[in-house]
């Protein structure tokens, strides 16, 4: 194995760029890479498009923000890809407002699109959406007497991870709950850039336990 | 009859509808609720659809650990067995029908078994989340709601909002009673004590019919 | 968590019959129950169809026999569905002579067929096997002018696993490379019987270390 | 000329492709003994379609681990920084293009990158196994022969055996030079000490067009 670079979390975003499609890990903020996501704020970087579960948690009134929140209260994004957006009130009222193109998948279909992306399969069908608003523009496809929706693959320029151990090759470990959406993410980006809590040196993760091979990383941060 | 909506009355009554052995997913809001009022002796596992079977209860305070939360971001725990595992498996297990129930709140949930639950055009729209998937993959579904949101009947003939799912349901679990889905009638299988299958049908606007084994329940 | 039944691999193996469809994990014989394998061929149950990667080893000049090797050459099957036959010379006697019906598809492709069964997708679509003798009889959707071919699910009614460990709620931990087709194949399958190397109590398996979460497990077979 | 075949050749041929980094899959046979060769300044790592990256060299004698062996079931070892996966994982990085190379055996290659190795009708039916994943998914395709077969080139101007996959292939690699696959024709852009041109246009039949660039090479 050879070592992945390992830089900060200003440098490592810097090749992100107006434009750019962005995957970002987690669920509510649950395993979302925080010094990241800080430091694409403060680089300002506009016009992104963002694929993430959900548009993470605002709530000014208990001052909550986590996640994803900062960047989409910044209106760093033209489009947002998500399955949820309920717990963060400014999303809805850039959608609503025609600020913001929001785009809501079902959950489940969304991690199959972002799968199939990484393991090079043309699309899935999925019963999820039939006879629903998800099913417009969709090819339908009968197998059995049962509708499917044909859904295509969804790739990212840039994924941003968070990990909470990896190795100096990029094998990776993720906590709990934290795992979610960052593993198939991994897979489905041209740059995947991960933050990680813990970054020990190759041969410290057991082989058995690795929960995303160093080959799909490309840039490890340490959390600051 | 006066009406005062009581949600603990769908909480206790979904909560006897399982067995031991069962994977349950119980969606945020009112659906966690069911979670206290299972049988002690009913030993079920439940579904987070973030990416874990073996939903704990909350943690103490100041024993939170935010790697560890449920799908509405809260700090939760794990019970011994449980497993980790990331969204593609997590919904593989929700799609794939492993699930034996998924239990949903409701904006609407008509005769047909169709049900409407993340958006209102113009106004509210959370996104479906999960809940797509969790109608269409689980087993059965319960929907749970109040009978009445501000004076209108949450049972209807025909769901007037964007559907989440077309006829999934299989149960509906009110304050005033339990309905199952029948052939595109609700069916009245349950009305709770100190209510009536009069009172339901005069204030609900869709097709109910009354199951010839209805009976009063205490719940 | 419910504890699942424990018993042995004769007793486990008798609610398979004649015309039964099964899927046994493993790679050449790696990750195959060997228990359980034994006890099905003495069991002497005929006309089964077989799920698996390969028909493993069987060198009768070197006395080497893996795997599903046993049960081949007691011609157990009426059908077999593999990706690959090579190494068990008996396997392509049999397909030669028209014994039995072989299905050969591609690894990738059996894996994903597996795994679509097990995800509840109606199929998905792969570029492999377009402009092969693959490709017929299937459905070809062409995506951005790239071909590709609508595989279906592949279901089983057993699938009989081999587990490094087992916790008495089911949960599996596989062991290096004999973990293979094991996790998926519990996804795919309407009875799922485990052989463990190690039975242990529920709770000992660090949560982030299942590789197969116990709901998919319905038996389980202490190695004999 | 007098033709000798000589496998070492080819291995150590295509041991040189590969820049430090790079994710490679080599096939059960010829193809494994490219991992002889690698420069050791060169660190690459080798896929193995089982279910795991990192693989290592044999183990000694007595240290065999049952539960890890490569892709023909022959115990390995795994290198410091290797990670195992399921069947499904391990195709979803073939497919999914995240692979450098791939090092296939073949029983035809023809002029339009078609590769035949897994099928001789009525005969020899190994099976794919991962070989059409493999071809299809890898950023490059090297298909590596003995140029004769009894006689016979293994180059050929359209296979007739079923195919593996159709136009994937980049180069090939023979004990008597190395080929680009262009336009419908094979292109030779290496020679190897003791051959020439001339000898290799004339035994195979299909057609070679000599590069611009072409070059004896010592191997």
């Amino acid at each position: 194995m050879i070592d992945k670079p390992i830089m900060s979390a200003k440098e490592a975003v810097k090749m992100i760029s107006a434009g750019s499609i962005i995957m970002v890990g987690g669920f509510m903020g649950c395993g979302t890479p925080k010094s990241l996501i800080d430091a694409l704020n403060e680089q300002g970087t506009r016009d992104m498009t963002l694929i993430c579960n959900d548009t993470a948690i605002y709530n000014p009134d208990k001052s909550l923000i986590t996640g994803v929140a900062p960047l989409v209260i910044n209106k760093r994004f033209k489009r947002i890809i998500a399955s949820h957006i309920g717990t963060n009130r400014e999303t809805g009222r850039q959608m609503n407002e025609n600020e913001t193109e929001v785009t809501l998948i079902p959950q489940g279909t969304l991690a199959e699109k972002i799968r199939a992306a990484g393991a090079g399969l043309g699309g899935i069908l999925t019963p999820t959406g039939v006879g629903t608003e998800v099913e417009e523009g969709k090819q339908i496809i009968e197998i059995g007497g049962k509708k499917y929706l044909l859904e295509l693959p969804l790739f990212a320029d840039f994924a941003l991870l968070k990990a909470k151990k990896a190795d100096k090759a990029g094998n990776l470990v993720f906590s709990r709950s934290a795992r979610n959406f960052n593993p198939i993410m991994a897979m489905a980006a041209r740059t995947v850039i991960v933050e990680a809590e813990q970054i020990v040196e190759v041969g410290e993760i057991n082989p058995d336990s690795v929960m995303s091979p160093f080959i799909f990383t490309s840039i490890i941060v340490p959390v600051k | 009859m006066d009406y005062t909506p009581d949600k603990s009355k769908i909480a206790k009554r979904i909560a006897r509808f399982f067995k031991s052995g069962d994977i349950v997913n119980l969606g945020i809001g009112l659906p966690t609720e069911v979670a206290n009022y299972i049988p002690s002796d009913v030993i079920i596992s439940l579904h987070s659809e973030n990416g874990f079977l073996g939903l704990g209860p909350a943690p103490k305070a100041g024993e939170e650990d935010w790697d560890l939360v449920n799908a509405g971001g809260m700090p939760v725990t794990i019970l011994p067995g449980g497993a980790f595992f990331d969204s593609a498996m997590s919904f593989a297990i929700i799609r794939g029908g492993h699930l034996d129930y998924t239990v949903l709140g409701v904006l609407e949930v008509d005769q047909l078994g169709n049900l409407a639950n993340y958006k209102v055009p113009g106004k509210l729209i959370p996104g479906m989340g999960g809940a797509m998937d969790l109608t269409v993959g689980a087993k059965k579904v319960i929907a749970a709601t109040l009978h009445f949101d501000k004076g209108q009947s949450k049972l209807v003939k025909r769901c007037s909002l964007p559907l989440t799912a077309k006829g999934e349901v299989d149960y509906v679990v009110t304050d005033l009673g339990l309905f199952t889905v029948e052939d595109g009638k609700f069916v009245l299988q349950e009305y709770f004590k100190g209510c009536s299958p009069e009172f339901i049908i005069e204030n609900t606007p869709a097709d109910i019919i009354i199951s010839p084994n209805c009976k009063e329940v205490e719940v």
